[in-house]
């Protein structure tokens, strides 16, 4: 899949809440967004941003055709994602895109697949919902988050299939974590999960438990994002391998998790 | 357009940019974002005897102005190499050099025997600076007698050009660069990476699997330019200048410090494009102060 | 509030904050902007037996995060210090400290008496590392027998507290400290600058009037921490920990990799109320994780 | 004279052509300015400029009493006054201030001053030519530049005093550098000059050759701004001195330059 080094304009930005932002950006010279995958991540150079030496990865929150937007979630983690959401509209970002793989397709489509989603680990799996709806798949959502305010993007996810709520403190939806929602009393095709680490470990320790194929979004702190700098390495039964080339979605049973 | 070839030992580049090893992969990871024929020389990754799993994940802290990384060398050694990524990418129409590290003098001679049997490279670069693995060659890199035991001992079995990269974690590099030019270096490369570490305060950890990394990037600017003057007053093979090149004014300056060639290492993450930009810029600097030739500016410091 | 108290080398600071050599002149440059009396410490700048009048201008660079400098130890000598300048800053309610340079090791051993015999002063920075004079110490600094020579001498004539400092600009810092340290050094601080050099590519000629110079600033932080590690791992004596300093969260990174006091410097220059900012962010910082005091977390690094 | 790092308030930026912006700035804490001689200048620190590591040094160019306004006049040469001069009004600008020394008075009122400057080196000359007005002298300007649009400020210089110019095109005022120009042909109380360092040599060899004193202003790289790092040193009769400290303002006789 051909990458691209491209100048996009910021054509919106909007708050979600205190830590979270969601950009929309579209190519700075007019031109048609690349072909872009779900799962697929794009490197951002942070504009005057004195502490960001190098590009920031952030997941391809959804690709909007119709309107040749690029969205993007970006939660306020450190220097370089605090100056990226504060980037006012008509900013040009250079980015380097599309990079990484892509999600793999259920082997059945009358079973629904579930993605598992916490916090600003929902952001990948609107544009693979996307996908699986248009592919002719019955996504479901189960999104996990501390509390009511911190659920990101509901109307998008339930504008696609039906989306299943965890918090830890019960404002909305189930109370407890999403490995011990009752959604998990059904059975699916596969199971997509990206958040945390302890909580894509527990995600994947329930599909395994269903015998249920599992595939999760990594985000390894990275450098070059292309493969050549063999910093972002997971170490998976083919040994260590690049999590911004051979990931960053990966199947469980490749990974060397405790599970 | 200038006059921009260059001549390293024996090797004709096209131009003085080359790529650093371990930050351009196989140089086929930058195939859609630059005409990798535009080089003037590819180095690719550090390569062992045997394979190599390399450090444990985190292998990488961003830094002001810098990274740090603990890579470790990881690479599948020099046959698979010679095997399998060889023949993908002998064709390209620049110079691939192959970094060679080993952990120990038979190591290093061993792997440089293999690679010399392949036609299309054409040098080596041996790594006796990397401050990654225990037995990464930095223990060689350090001392005069450790330099120029393995440059001896390559040197007897490696007829085409051998390039000698540098520690910069030395009291004195100059008298490192004399020892591996007695010794038959075609010409040597600094800096490799300076030790360095870093640290998370809220959690009290290091951030590097490996505790301490190599540091590269823009910060290390200024120590690599004095270490490319100083070698340059103190030998008479060609030197390839490195460390946090970004741009082509950066890269005339190694010029002027007394490099014949550059390479460029850490911009290439950010600017995956950075390498063509830096030949155009030179280009167009030789243009407009009036010289013929990128040699002219070798070494043209003026001091007074 | 957690305790911050400190003991360097029988010296009780009342926090761990002190400010580098030739970076804070003599404290009153900065008493418009901070309560002086709050600072753990204050170095003064570096002295010299005889007037020196430093190298000519220009003096300063900037680099990628950083800046060179090249002052080349101006000063009005140690005479003229104990008659003009002493008197005028002896009653700041902190530990004023006298860096010492010198030429030669009797000038060492003559500055150093009289310093001794300065009532207000407890301690002295045994400077064995600038590295922008051709003798100002960095031979000295650079190798075991120099710098433990220097440190033989004058721990003869000086009773007090003995701090000596250390060049970045070697191959293995914790050698020299341990050579030091069996010389009777009560502490040590590192990193001084590491040497490094800036050139104008436009008029092909160096920024600094001496070519190279001494690189500061938050670009060095990585191979300062890193050295302060090693040294730790080396020595019993105390360690002072300075290298790019630029926040509480920089200076307890220091404080976790081993060192028990902290000097900031190149920092004073971007933000000169900075010292006091990082001794209330220490002291928050204990606070929220549960410390009662500051040495709670000296070399509290978790490593596996 | 009581130093101060303060934020400040960007209340106006104005282009005047395009190497130079004249910027207008007041405490953000709307207390009023705290005292600042002519001759002086501030240390700022540059916003989100990951080029910019140390403070930038700019003269003071005049304080406005009653809007509590400093005017800054900025020319674009690095990184650093690139950016400042691409800052929007109502952005929050830290600066250490007021650094460095002040202009002599001349020793009479009945004989004029000329301020004398070249390129950006007028910024110092309109404080202390209203300075001079408000104390009784008849201040005249000399102003150089190489053509007519590089000549800043002409109204307000006009405001306080006569304007003599000097262009190196002859497109305003006399052909020449300010040095060739026919006012000094007259006499004068002092001589003040700014600008690039041949210009001000010139200026001081003038002045000498007429035997009025003369006062210059340097602007050697500096770092700290207080006399601490000792880096933006001038040789002067009294062996290396600091610029920020002891200049910015240094009578010729004090300097060592060939005139």
């Amino acid at each position: 899949m051909k990458k691209y080094i491209l100048d996009f304009t910021l054509t919106e930005n909007k708050a979600l809440h205190d830590a979270y932002v969601l950009l929309k950006l579209t190519p700075a010279d007019g031109a048609p967004l690349p072909p872009m995958l779900p799962g697929q991540f794009v490197n951002i150079l942070v504009p005057d941003s004195p502490k960001t030496y190098l590009r920031r990865p952030i997941s391809i929150h959804n690709v909007d055709m119709e309107r040749n937007e690029l969205w993007l979630l970006v939660r306020k983690a450190g220097e370089g994602t605090k100056h990226l959401a504060a980037m006012p509209t008509s900013s040009i970002i250079n980015m380097v895109v599309p990079l990484g793989n892509t999600f793999s397709y259920p082997a059945q489509k009358h079973v629904a697949p579930l993605l598992v989603g916490g916090g600003v680990g929902v952001a990948p799996l609107l544009y693979w919902g996307k996908e699986l709806l248009r592919q002719g798949y019955a996504p479901q959502f189960l999104l996990g988050a501390r509390s009511k305010k911190d659920l990101l993007q509901l109307e998008e996810f339930a504008a696609i299939g039906k989306v299943h709520i965890a918090t830890d403190d019960g404002s909305f939806g189930e109370k407890g974590v999403v490995t011990q929602h009752s959604v998990w009393n059904d059975d699916f095709s596969f199971i997509y999960a990206c958040g945390p680490k302890p909580m894509m470990v527990a995600v994947a320790s329930k599909a395994k438990s269903k015998q249920t194929p599992c595939e999760v979004s990594l985000e390894n702190t990275m450098a070059c994002g292309v493969g050549a700098c063999l910093c972002c390495v997971e170490k998976t039964t083919q040994g260590h391998v690049c999590v911004c080339k051979e990931g960053p979605i990966f199947n469980t049973e490749q990974l060397t998790w405790q599970i | 357009m200038a006059n921009l070839r260059v001549e390293i030992g024996g090797l004709q580049l096209k131009n003085p940019v080359m790529t650093a090893s371990g930050t351009f992969g196989y140089g086929i990871e930058f195939a859609d974002f630059i005409d990798l024929s535009r080089l003037g020389g590819i180095i690719v990754k550090g390569t062992t005897l045997e394979a190599r799993e390399g450090n444990p994940y985190p292998r990488m802290a961003e830094t002001p102005s810098g990274m740090l990384n603990a890579v470790g060398l990881q690479n599948k050694g020099v046959r698979y190499f010679a095997e399998h990524i060889y023949p993908k990418i002998k064709d390209i129409d620049t110079h691939i050099i192959v970094n060679v590290s080993g952990a120990c003098i038979d190591d290093y001679v061993a792997t440089a025997e293999i690679i010399a049997s392949l036609p299309a490279i054409p040098a080596i670069e041996l790594n006796i600076s990397c401050p990654n693995v225990k037995q990464g060659g930095m223990a060689f890199g350090t001392s005069c007698s450790g330099a120029a035991s393995v440059v001896k001992a390559v040197r007897k079995v490696y007829p085409k050009t051998l390039i000698v990269k540098l520690s910069p974690n030395v009291t004195n590099i100059a008298e490192i660069a004399s020892a591996v030019e007695a010794e038959g270096a075609d010409s040597v490369s600094l800096i490799n990476t300076l030790m360095g570490m870093a640290i998370d305060a809220e959690r009290r950890r290091a951030l590097l699997s490996t505790v301490t990394g190599g540091l590269s990037g823009a910060c290390v600017k200024p120590v690599a330019l004095r270490m490319v003057w100083q070698v340059a007053h103190a030998v008479k093979i060609p030197i390839i200048g490195l460390g946090g090149i970004s741009s082509a004014e950066d890269a005339i300056e190694f010029l002027l410090a007394g490099a014949s060639a550059v390479q460029i290492g850490t911009a290439n993450f950010i600017d995956p494009a950075i390498t063509v930009k830096v030949i155009d810029g030179i280009d167009d600097y030789l243009t407009r102060h009036g010289f013929a030739s990128v040699t002219d500016i070798v070494g043209a410091l003026e001091t007074n």
